[in-house]
This record gives structure tokens, C-alpha cells and sequence, in this order.
């Protein structure tokens, strides 16, 4: 199950659909709004997602974790718009019936996530102007 | 004789931003998404190198030299940056 | 921090002492009773700990985390005494500045706390008779 | 003249059940754990051979070869079993 979210994401809720009486091990990680990014200070962000492609992009991501981990089952949610300091940006639960796959599965996802869902990110700054994180003429160079 | 191609656009992030609109209906005689992103970085002054960007074709990640289709809605993906 | 809790373990509670605006990102582990075990049917369990020792060495454990990996906190709480299945017997959260360093800090504590605290655990079972776990005569042979 | 020692032991898990009781005060010339585990098994029983048990002496894990003193609290540590 992967989502794209609108509104503040809940892991206290998340983590509800995540129960399975052989699961011994459940897994967690929340990716949280940081004060400050390459040593400046961020006041707040926006993510903007593209909605469609993610949400596809993210159940592939799921479903690979699956096949490639011996999971029960995987939740991941994205948030979109406006956040701020602590908000969490992205959210991913796993349970298992060990330990070890469980913490493998969810670091497969969050990393996927990371590198291949179509989110964009604008930080914006306490002393400079407003930028969309890696999107810089001089990306790369 | 070649005819133009109709195609849906969407813009994120950046390229919103600098194109003034989140998505517009183009004809366009590019026949790849390469030719169509220089095309249209060039009328809209798009910050980033065609070799940083990848393409979605119909809600599919596509090949930046797929053949482009009449009807096709093209985005294009700036370097991505969730989590 | 790390404590012994004859209470049902509140991991929404725990989850909101690890809070602060330099971490982007939160890993948490939940040991859970499963169903079954090495083939046998559970119904419930019982921990017994030898709290003295075991806050003493589950806060060692901790300590060396936190010398060992880039992480902003560390809690970890046990349970004991009589637990249903679902129920957390253990739960692990860190929050980090960045993802890699959470996920080992967390993987690091929940294994040492697995080898090194003075914990055992009786296992209930449906069609047998009922198992201090490890520590049958034929242990290790 | 060799004297016992006073010690409190206390037991948990398996040890508990066999011994019949949470903790005891004994006299013993046993000048080890090791020394000490031996004879505690042979009087309740215990399952598990020495090998395998550790032990605590006033609250820290100590070597079954420790010398024991008098006022020591002694916890013999069966294979654990946590999370």
C-alpha cells in the first residue's frame, strides 16, 4: 500500500493497519522536516509530487520489497504541500515475522523512495532565497 | 508531408515555476522528448540540462528518445527530491 | 534512556520523546509476540527480568550507540511479565540527522538488548507443555 | 580456620522454579560462582550445566571465577531470552 498524502501524516494510525498475529518484528521510519539542509537554515518546505506516476512509482517500489524480502506487509506514505519544521515528510512501516528482514525491507523502501518517486522539494530559508533541492543550474557539476 | 503533433504537457517543480503554468496543449513537430524538452527549455528558459531530466509518457517513465504520438501527455522529471 | 515497564509498552507515547528539530529521521523497532515459534503454537508469554541488572546494562547499551553512531536519542523500553499475542515486548527508537546512522544505531540496540539483558522469556503453548525459552537441558547441543 | 560466607542469592526463570523461591540467605564455603553453582544445582536440581549460565554479583556481571566475600548478592543469569 503506498499513498500520497494531503494533510499531516499519522503514525499512530499508520502503524494500526500494520498488525498480523505471526509478525514478531515491525520496522518504522519517519523522514522529518530538519531545521536546517547543506548548513543552512530551512524555516519550512513544500513538496510538490507528481500524483499519478508516484503513487505507481511507490506501490512498484512495495511490491518489489516484497518479493526481494520476507515481509508480511509494507506501508508507505508520502506527504505533498506545505510542511514545517518536525512535519513528517514521508513514512514507512514494515512487519515481519524476524527482525533482520523487517529492518532490510524498510531501508529498501525509504532508499527507493528517495531516489525514484516524482517529488520535488522547495526549501525555503531563513537568510537566502527559496530553492528547489537539487534542481540548481549547477546540479551535478 | 509531416504533420505537427498534439501533445498534453504538465510542469512541476522548476519548470512550473518557469514555464508560468502547471500544464498547457502544444502542437509540436519534436518527435522525441529530447527535441521537445530543448524546444521548450529554450522558450521558457529551463535551468536544467536536458541530461539531468527524465520523462514520463502516459504516467510511465519512457526513454528520453521514445518516438512522441499524437495525443501523448509528456512530463518531464527534474532530478527528484522526496523523503 | 531505557526502563523496564510492567505496562502495556505506548510506542505513540514513546515516539514523542524522540523529538527534535535537528533529527530527519526517526527509526523505531517493535519486538512483538507472535503466534508461534519454532513450529509450536503460542498462546501467550511471561517475561521475567532481573530489573536491577537489566536497566543497568539496557542503558550500557545505549550509551554505546550513541558513542557509536552519528544519533541525536536513543530510548529503549522492555516489558514484563504476562503478555498476549500483538503485544510489544520491546520497543527500540532513534532519531538521527540522517536515515543510515538511525537504521544501524536502531539495529545495533535491539541486538545487543536481545544478547546481553538479563531477560527470560516463558512460552505458553497450545498443544504442550509450557518452556522457559534457551534454557531447556538439551540448550545448545 | 576457613569461615562460610554469608550470601544472598537470588533466582529467576528456570532457576526460580526449580529452587522454589525468589531469593535466600545461605552460608557457604564455596569461594567461587562456579563453586557455588555446582553445589545450588546439585541441591535443587537445576537443569542447565554451569557452561551456560552467567552470573551477576552485587548488580554486575562478574566471572563464575570471581572470588566471593561475604555480604556478596549473588544472581546466577540463565541463557536470556529478551525482545
Amino acid at each position: 500500500m503506498f499513498r500520497i498524502s494531503d494533510v499531516p501524516i499519522d503514525a499512530d494510525l499508520l502503524s494500526k493497519e500494520l498488525i498480523n498475529s505471526r509478525a514478531g518484528a515491525f520496522v518504522c521510519f519517519e523522514g522529518r522536516v530538519r531545521n536546517h539542509n547543506d548548513g543552512c537554515e530551512v524555516v519550512s518546505l513544500k513538496y510538490e509530487v507528481y500524483e499519478g506516476l508516484a503513487v505507481k512509482e511507490g506501490g512498484r517500489i512495495i511490491e518489489e520489497a516484497k518479493e526481494k524480502y520476507d515481509v508480511l506487509e509494507v506501508v508507505g506514505v508520502h506527504r505533498q504541500g506545505h510542511l514545517e519544521i518536525g512535519d513528517i515528510a514521508v513514512w514507512v512501516g514494515v512487519i515481519a515475522e524476524h527482525r533482520g528482514s523487517a529492518f532490510e525491507a524498510c531501508r529498501f523502501v525509504i532508499d527507493e523512495i528517495k531516489h525514484r518517486l516524482p517529488v520535488w522539494k522547495k526549501e525555503h530559508y531563513m537568510h537566502k532565497e527559496s530553492k528547489w533541492v537539487n534542481c540548481s543550474e549547477n546540479h551535478g557539476h | 508531408m509531416k504533420e505537427p503533433k498534439e501533445l498534453n504537457i504538465h510542469y512541476y517543480a522548476v519548470l512550473r515555476e518557469k514555464a508560468g503554468k502547471t500544464e498547457e496543449d502544444i502542437e509540436s513537430f519534436a518527435s522525441t522528448p529530447l527535441e521537445l524538452y530543448k524546444d521548450l527549455a529554450g522558450k521558457y528558459g529551463f535551468p536544467l540540462d536536458a541530461r539531468s531530466i527524465r520523462v514520463s509518457i502516459n504516467e510511465e517513465f519512457q526513454s528520453m528518445d521514445t518516438a512522441l504520438c499524437s495525443g501523448d501527455c509528456v512530463i518531464f522529471i527534474p532530478p527528484v527530491a522526496g523523503g
